[in-house]
């Protein structure tokens, strides 16, 4: 495939990048930092789930963390997100509470659903984002819709959203990529290759790597690498440029690998070990590390600070309640005036500077 | 009070809202410039503009899909599926992604899906449906049926500010037959059922286009006095009106025009069977279409949708029972 | 005979079938190598190699439209949804091209949507549905929801043999916990009721994971002797088995995990308020899921679905009634 | 629009061809026939509607006749079909009796659906043809799905379906692209772009012209004048070639033009008439009647001889009866063994030589 070859290819080069123009030393350790609370999280409630503790299933995105960090990172407070599945470093940036990641998964009350909806399957309203629904991929759509509303009512703000290579296959990708192509909609689509759609390999998707269709659609394709968060970053920041200058919507492909089975029951014996091997070697954790190392940012000192901070987490949702089936029946409808979407925490350097964004509200 | 068809009605709750909130967007294909395939936003795009009356691609499932997002941050979308039949084809955008956000992220949806349905001018298997019980079915959506002109623009006006997604079943073969007072400006229609006509021993209990049905049906049979219950609304239903109307005529026919299994006169026969079980005094009558796909041709179409004959002999028995 | 679970039986149908039928296709997401979500099909891929167990895209729409395709032109396929939920994205397929299309133009439809459906284990509101409802609201498919290992085998024989097309509503929740004797080979279960007790004061009448809870709930009643109905099959109903139940019962409660408006329990109210009233001694009680989404939470979960409690105290008062 | 420009151009240098190498004068003949027979069928349906014999409403694919007739004759008996609403003339070449077609719009006794379904929503399955739905573009999946029954059989037979540029905005058309792709399945998708959606210009419905979309899906695509009916005809031989010998699908999009409204009831006034002028000058019967008179065929005899059989298909088509409501609940499932799919007529002479389809069957 060509993603297989495309990354291997534009990693070692990239890998030791000089001083990015466009991330101060604080967003690097930002990036790293979401990426970390990342794993720490998803690592917990992994003992959690085998502890009995989170019921049904559990997925998480080890070794796709720069994906959603690297993508969130570029996302302004006013832009709206549909986060997936294995995209939880979006929550953090976007400032959801490590506490109430843990209570979500184990169905307790405090969690962002309350316990309505399960493990990945949320997305926190106050902070912009609209949790995704299991059909895939269909937050597509949303996302396309909210930028269609940005765009009707002139406003320089962008909608991002992530979805898998298997994906790519269903309807909705295409009824989203032809709406926004033909509307020039404001709108990131990432495609997190990550190699597999459940068992499924890419060959059995698509004869062709999805990015190249971007251009069919009449807007920018570009493949990037999935495992650089600073390579994440820069590529959704311009896209994001050009969707809130009215250049139109972007797809990125970002390539990675899904270096967990597809869910904890999965054991991924159809994954070739050589090819798990291959992507160790690529884990966008350390190589964001190896980068602040050089840099001499206390590496140790921020593992040690984010373990402790996930510990204490951990043991505050064990002790928070589990939902009353009291109101259960509650909500079905919202009566009463809607509650709308709020801003989301925009950690970037970027947004600092008022001018960069004008007329955003 | 202006003299209007159940079409100009639907067009004059458009135009209103349109007017009256900048929120307000209608999506759909051929609803700009053309006007719509039956005319309904006819003019809208000129006045409003096509950002406002959007041309979409053929597309239903982004057509809703779209439509959750603008509502998500705002906006208040009104879609038009240009026959009821094709919201098959955003079938899962509507139940899955718009029908559970409230409950699931406390999000609300203010969208309305235009469904214009029905059967009765040939228009064959695809142009003939009557999704609504699909809606019903899917927890978090509303619906809603229309039988008169005055309904039609005040349930639609409810519907659009509706914080909730709302199905707007609008009978295509009401359109330009059904004429009659409607209030001026914007007013609303309750989600409740209305006593399309009063009576003492039997109650008819229907929706849509078959509440001229029934009541034609019903105006000069010499067997008894039969009360005609316009449900207007299938979610919520009206449980209370259905059940004292029951409770005062003891006897009940119910007639919708949708394929008889699982539609919404297994509902309301189900809720009666359980909560007015003491005051009947026969069998829950129904009648509705049976569960074939409608067919295409005059004699065949006749054959299966219920009307004014088949009503009436239903009623006759029961009142004889 | 043989014993095994309801996932063994269903495993071992799919693999007679295509020992014994070339024609026989099985289509899905992750059905091959992997063995499925469920492990449904392991092994088979091994067995009768990827183009008869295929490896799909991730399209629930060309997975039934492509099956539709295929039997056009002499094949059996039979898809799998990797979850019942998912059926919704291929509804359009299923309902208007399967299913209209022998009554438009005579032409047979061989397909089985097999659709593991169903809540217990907090799937959440994605993964917990009950979709039946919605096919035998469309005319042209067939629906069966088995109970029990045996039924699970010989129900999906009958409906690969069967000409048209079958949603077979494979339960989650009994895959591994139902275990019984099954005949050896090939056999055909009828798309017929089955008295699972006999009972003489009251009839519990349901279908798929509710027959267990029905037959716990009911099987140490000292108020009264009841009889639990297993639909087995809802399209096509078996209305004599149900009109013969309620004959000798008179009082009815029915219990289906589907959401309640206008579900199969609905459907199967409505006929009893109309073709058995003279038999009835008392309401017609229906035991369903509210019309919320499936919450995933233990606590919320178990408050929903119909459990041994509510179809006991349901029974309790009937029978008191 | 891409597809605007390409037709002009193409056009005048094509139009006075030589005698095409896989078609004999009989052939050529054939193909006018069936245009001639079409646009004779619909407008004399046209006229049965205004007189209200036709119930319901009425679609015609008046100015398109080569894209049916074209693509149809290169088809082989064992092919399969699934014909769309502009496409009458692709029934015609597989066998389908002119007054089974009158008494189907009519919803008499005698229609291919006996009156179940409507006007065009038909399709014969003793000639290997499948009858559309309404909801487009369905169809391209279910072709997809006999083609894929064929490969997996070894068969050398290839199905074939239509659609419309508007149709190609759909979920449907993008799972049937994509599978049809990966499995490199023997299927010809024929994209009639008329330049409309009912009323909806294209590039409200595409932002690049969706022929360029194949290349993205892993097949050819190619874009053909879809008012040359030897061109349509030539394009399609060579994809049927391609199917058949394992080379995978291919999209033809036929440029053409909807010479009338959507259906009956539309005056097309959102159409500017220049673009009907221009459209006119290029009127597919006319060019094929040009060839053949140069070549000394007889046209007015050829017209005369199809308007008596017409005049004669609708008289009787008249006296035929309407269906009776007695067995109108019957047929909704198929009882005992299901009646396979019959093989149509395959006109073209180049079937005739018998190896060049060995193992069909
Ligand atoms: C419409 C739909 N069909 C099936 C599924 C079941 N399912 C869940 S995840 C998955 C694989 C998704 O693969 P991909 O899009 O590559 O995302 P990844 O999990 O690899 O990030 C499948 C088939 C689903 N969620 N939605
Ligand atoms: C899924 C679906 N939505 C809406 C319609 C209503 N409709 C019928 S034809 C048509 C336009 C089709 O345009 P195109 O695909 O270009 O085909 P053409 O009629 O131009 O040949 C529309 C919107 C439909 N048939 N199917
Ligand atoms: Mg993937
Ligand atoms: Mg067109």
């Amino acid at each position: 495939m060509a993603t297989q070859t495309v990354t291997p290819a534009s990693t070692p080069t990239k890998a030791p990048a000089a001083e990015p123009e466009h991330l101060t030393r604080q967003d690097r350790i930002e990036l790293l930092r979401a990426m970390l609370m990342m794993r720490g999280i998803e690592q917990r409630a992994m003992s959690l789930y085998r502890q009995g503790k989170v019921p049904g299933s559990f997925y998480d995105g080890f070794g796709q963390e720069a994906v959603s960090a690297g993508a969130a990172f570029a996302m302004a407070a006013e832009d709206r997100l549909c986060i997936l599945h294995r995209d939880l470093a979006a929550h953090l940036i976007r400032g959801v509470e490590p506490v109430r990641i843990f209570a979500q998964y184990m169905g307790r009350a405090d969690g962002i659903t309350a316990g309505r909806d399960g493990n990945v399957h949320f997305g926190d309203r106050h902070v912009g984002c609209v949790g995704m629904v299991s059909m895939l991929p269909d937050m597509m759509l949303v996302a396309a819709g909210m930028a269609m509303a940005f765009k009707l009512r002139g406003e320089r703000r962008c909608a991002l959203t992530w979805f898998g290579d298997g994906s790519t296959s269903r309807g909705d990708f295409h009824e989203a990529m032809n709406w926004a192509g033909v509307q020039k909609l404001p709108v990131v689509f990432v495609l997190e290759n990550n190699q597999y759609a459940y068992s499924t390999p890419l060959d059995k998707q698509f004869a062709v790597d999805p990015v190249r269709r971007a251009d069919a659609y009449g807007f920018e394709g570009v493949s990037v690498d999935g495992n650089d968060v600073e390579a994440m970053f820069e590529a959704t920041r311009v896209a994001r440029e050009r969707a809130v200058d009215g250049g139109g919507p972007t797809l990125i492909e970002a390539v990675t690998m899904r270096m967990h089975g597809h869910a904890a029951h999965d054991d991924m014996k159809y994954v070739p070990s050589e090819q798990v091997e291959e992507w160790k070697k690529r884990d966008p954790i350390e190589r964001q590390e190896k980068r602040l190392a050089a840099l001499g940012v206390d590496i140790d000192g921020l593992r040690a600070e984010i373990a402790q901070q996930l510990d204490a987490a951990v043991q505050e949702a064990l002790t928070g309640p589990m939902p009353s089936p009291e109101d259960v029946l509650d909500g079905v409808f919202c009566e009463g005036e809607p509650e709308p979407l709020g801003d989301g925490r925009a950690p970037w350097s970027g947004f600092d500077s008022v001018p960069a964004h004008p007329g955003d509200a | 009070m202006a003299t209007m068809t159940y079409l100009q009605a639907i067009s004059s709750a458009l135009r209103d809202e349109l007017r009256a909130d900048e929120r307000v967007l209608l999506m759909g294909e051929d609803i700009g410039v053309f006007g719509g395939a039956f005319k309904v936003t006819d003019g809208l795009s000129q006045e409003f503009g096509p950002d406002r009356v959007m041309d979409t691609p053929l597309a239903e499932s982004a057509i809703i899909g779209t439509a959750v997002g603008a509502a998500a941050v705002g906006m208040r979308p009104v879609c038009e599926m240009q026959f009821s039949d094709f919201v098959s084809c955003g079938f899962d955008q509507l139940v899955n992604v718009a029908g559970k956000m409230h409950y699931r992220q406390g999000l609300a949806v203010p969208i309305v899906v235009r469904l214009p349905s029905g059967g009765g001018f040939s228009g064959g298997p695809f142009h003939s449906q009557n999704p609504e019980a699909l809606f019903m079915h899917s927890p978090g959506i509303k619906v809603v049926a229309p039988s008169t002109a005055e309904d039609a623009k005040g349930l639609l006006h409810a519907a659009i500010h509706d914080p909730n997604p709302v199905c707007f079943m609008e009978h295509k073969h009401l359109y330009r037959r059904v004429k009659g007072d409607v209030p001026e400006g914007v007013f609303e229609t309750p989600f409740t059922a209305r006593v399309a006509r009063p009576g003492e021993d039997l109650v008819v209990i229907t929706y849509g286009a078959m509440v001229d049905v029934a009541l034609q049906a019903t105006e000069d049979l010499e067997d008894g006095s039969v009360e005609v219950l316009d449900l207007r609304s299938l979610v919520p239903l009206d449980t209370e009106a259905i059940l004292d109307s029951v409770a005062r005529c003891s006897k009940v026919v119910i007639v919708d025009e949708a394929n008889m299994t699982c539609a919404a006169g297994a509902q309301v026969a189900a809720v009666i069977a359980e909560h007015a079980f003491e005051h009947l005094d026969g069998p829950v009558v129904r009648v509705a279409t049976p569960d074939v796909p409608i067919p295409f041709s005059p004699p065949l179409e006749q054959a299966v949708l219920p009307g004014v004959d088949r009503v009436k002999e239903a009623c006759r028995e029961l009142l004889a029972y």
